[in-house]
C-alpha cells in the first residue's frame, strides 16, 4: 500500500473505519473482516507518529478488529455438533457490535457536517450592537437572574468579542478606503506628468501622514506592477528616482 | 389594520434597539402590550415585508429563541468585504462531531460521547465551553455524578437555528433497529427501494 | 431600477451594521463602489420608502453629517418600557460583561473595561459593587492612581465557584487585544499578498 495518509484526517479509530469502508466499497452491513483488519493495521503502520496516547485507542480497535475476525473463523455453537456445511447464525454475528458503532458514529459524523453548513449560512447573516438605551431615559440595571452560572458569563463575553469584531474593523476599513490606492496613482501619474516623466522617489512622500506615506509606497509598488513606472537607483544608495516606463521597455 | 400596522412598526422599533440580543414572542407580548397572537401575526407581516420589498437590506430571522433583525444573505458578500475578518476561525471536525452528539442526544456525559467517536473528547468538550456553546445541564444520578452537557442559546443562534426541534433529523439508518442486520431483508429493502427511486445512487 | 433597488438595500444593511456612528455620503459611496448621485438617489428612496410605510419602525435621519437608522419618534414613549422592563436582556448582557471581564482579568481598571467593551461600564460596575460581586481592590501605580477592581467571595458562591481557578478558561481569539491594527502592518501585509496572489481583486 503505497498511498500515505494524513493523520489530522482522522478523528479517532472509528473515523478511520469508515474511511476504509468508503474507500474498499465494502457494505457495511456485511464487512469482510480479514481485509478490513489487514487494511486498518496498514493504515496504523503508515501512522506511527501518533501520540501515544491517541494510538492507544486505534489500538484498542485493532484489538477488537481482531477478536471478531478469529470469532468469525471458529464460530463455536454451544451444544451441538459440528456441521461442516454450518449456516452462520445471523442472530450472533460477531460483527453487529461493530457495525452498530459504526453507523451510530457515521450518524453525528454526518450531523457535524450539516451543522457546519449551517453555521456558513448563518455567518451571511449580520446583525447589530444594541442601540443606546439611554437616549430613552435613565437605565436602571435590572436584578441578575439567580439562575445565572459561570457559563452565562462566558456566553456574555463571547458576544462581546462578536460585537467587536463588528465594530473595530469596520470603522477600520472606512477610515482606510477613505482613500484609495487607485486615486493616489492617479496623482502619482500626474505629479510625473508635471515633472516631465521623472522625478525623485523622495520627493513623492514629502507630505502626509503615515497612513498617506504607506499608501503612497503601495500606489508605487501597483505602478511598477503594471508596469507603469520605473523605478531605478543607478548605484548603491544613490537617490531612487521614478520614471514613466515606455513602451516596449 | 392600521393598528396592525401600528403594532408591527413598534416591534420593528423594539428589535431594532435590541439588536443582537433580540427578543422572544414572550418578551415582545410584555413590551407591546398586546396578545401573543397580536404579535405572532405582526411578526409575520414584518417578515413578508422584509422579504417583499426589493429595497429592504434587513429581514427577520429566528435565533436560538429570539427574533432579531439581520441583514439580507445577498449583501453578505458586500459586508463581508467591509469586515475584513468577520468570522471567527472555523471550528475542528472533532468540535464539530462533539457538538453534532451533544446538541442531538442532550443532556449527555462525556463518557458516552467519548465512546460514540471512540476517542477522548475533553479537549474539544472544553474549547467548546469556553466558546460559550456548551453549558452544564446538572449531573447524572448515581454514585459517578458525571457532568450532564447540553448546548447553549449561542448555539442555536450560532447555527443558525431558531430551536433545538430545527435540528434536522438524523440520518434514516435503514430501518435497522437493533442492527441484529437481517441480512435477507437488507437486501430486499435495497432493491425495493431502488426499484422505487429508479436505482439513482447519488440521490 | 432594480438596480437602485438592490443598492438601496445594500445602503440599509450597512447603516444597520454600523449603528449609532452612521455614514457619510462620501462613506457610502466609497463602501458601495457607486457614485456619489446614485447613492443620493438611493438614500431618499429608503427615506421615502421608510416614511411612506406604517409598518415601520425605523427611518433614516442625517445627523452631524452621517445617515444613521434610528426609531421613529412616535414609538420612543413605548421603548421607554424597554428600560423598566428586565425581560429585556441587554442589561444583564452588559453586567456580565462587566462582570466576566474582571472574573478572568482582575485586578483590573474601569479604563482598561471600558476599552475592552467599547462603551462606558460604570453604571453596571456600580450596580454590582452594590450587589456585592465586585470590590475594589487598591490601586494602580502611578500619576492616575486608577480603581483596580476584583470579584467578590460572594461572586464565587453566586456563580457556583471553588475559587477563582475554577473559572473555566476563555478562549481569546486570534489575539484581538490592540484591536487599534497597525495600519501600516496591515496595508503592507495585504500588498505582501496581493503581491503573491498576481494582484488578482477578488482574489
Amino acid at each position: 500500500m503505497s498511498y500515505k495518509v494524513k493523520l489530522e484526517a482522522f478523528e479517532g479509530p472509528l473515523d478511520l473505519l469508515l474511511h476504509l469502508i468508503n474507500r474498499l466499497e465494502i457494505d457495511i452491513y456485511d464487512i469482510p473482516m480479514a481485509e478490513l483488519t489487514q487494511q486498518y493495521i496498514e493504515h496504523l503502520q503508515t501512522m506511527r507518529v501518533l501520540q501515544l496516547d491517541e494510538l492507544s485507542e486505534y489500538l484498542v480497535l485493532a484489538a477488537t478488529l481482531i477478536e471478531i475476525k478469529s470469532k468469525m473463523l471458529l464460530p463455536v455453537h454451544e451444544g451441538e455438533e459440528f456441521d461442516d456445511d454450518m449456516e452462520f447464525d445471523m442472530e450472533d454475528d460477531p460483527r453487529d457490535e461493530l457495525v452498530a458503532r459504526l453507523i451510530e458514529y457515521r450518524k453525528y459524523k454526518e450531523a457535524a457536517i450539516n451543522l457546519k453548513e449551517s453555521a456558513d449560512e448563518r455567518s451571511d447573516y449580520f446583525t447589530r450592537t444594541p442601540g443606546d438605551l439611554s437616549v430613552f431615559g435613565e437605565v436602571i440595571i435590572s436584578e441578575m437572574e439567580d439562575s445565572l452560572s459561570v457559563f452565562d458569563l462566558i456566553g456574555a463575553f463571547q458576544k462581546m468579542l462578536d460585537r467587536k469584531r463588528l465594530k473595530a474593523p469596520l470603522t477600520a476599513s472606512i477610515m482606510k478606503t477613505e482613500r484609495s490606492v487607485g486615486e493616489k496613482m492617479n496623482e502619482i501619474m500626474a505629479t510625473l506628468e508635471r515633472s516631465s516623466g521623472v522625478c525623485d522617489f523622495h520627493s513623492l512622500f514629502e507630505e502626509g501622514d503615515r497612513s498617506d506615506l504607506v499608501l503612497t509606497f503601495l500606489s508605487l509598488l501597483e505602478l511598477m506592477k503594471r508596469r507603469n513606472i520605473l523605478v531605478e537607483q543607478h548605484g548603491n544608495f544613490d537617490e531612487l528616482t521614478v520614471s514613466f516606463r515606455r513602451e516596449g521597455e | 389594520m392600521e393598528v396592525m400596522e401600528q403594532l408591527t412598526g413598534m416591534i420593528e422599533s423594539f428589535l431594532f434597539i435590541v439588536g443582537d440580543e433580540g427578543l422572544t414572542t414572550k418578551q415582545l407580548t410584555v413590551l407591546t402590550e398586546r396578545e401573543a397572537v397580536e404579535v405572532i401575526e405582526a411578526l409575520d407581516l414584518l417578515h413578508a415585508s422584509y422579504e417583499a420589498r426589493g429595497t429592504s437590506g434587513i429581514t427577520l430571522k429566528l435565533l436560538g429563541g429570539a427574533y432579531r433583525l439581520v441583514t439580507k444573505s445577498e449583501f453578505a458578500e458586500d459586508l463581508k468585504r467591509l469586515l475584513e475578518n468577520p468570522s471567527s476561525k472555523s471550528m475542528t471536525q472533532a468540535s464539530l462531531e462533539v457538538l453534532a452528539i451533544i446538541a442531538y442526544k442532550q443532556p449527555v456525559t462525556r463518557v458516552e460521547i467519548d465512546d460514540l467517536r471512540g476517542v477522548k473528547s475533553e479537549g474539544p468538550i472544553n474549547t467548546l465551553i469556553a466558546k460559550g456553546l456548551l453549558t452544564e445541564k446538572g449531573r447524572m444520578e448515581g454514585s459517578g455524578r458525571a457532568i450532564l452537557y447540553g448546548t447553549t442559546a449561542l448555539f442555536l443562534d450560532r447555527f443558525g437555528l431558531g430551536s433545538l426541534d430545527a435540528l434536522p433529523p438524523l440520518l434514516q439508518e435503514e430501518a435497522n433497529e437493533g442492527v441484529d442486520t437481517d441480512l435477507f431483508m437488507t437486501k430486499f429493502q435495497e432493491a425495493f427501494a431502488m426499484e422505487n427511486d429508479g436505482g439513482g445512487e447519488g440521490s
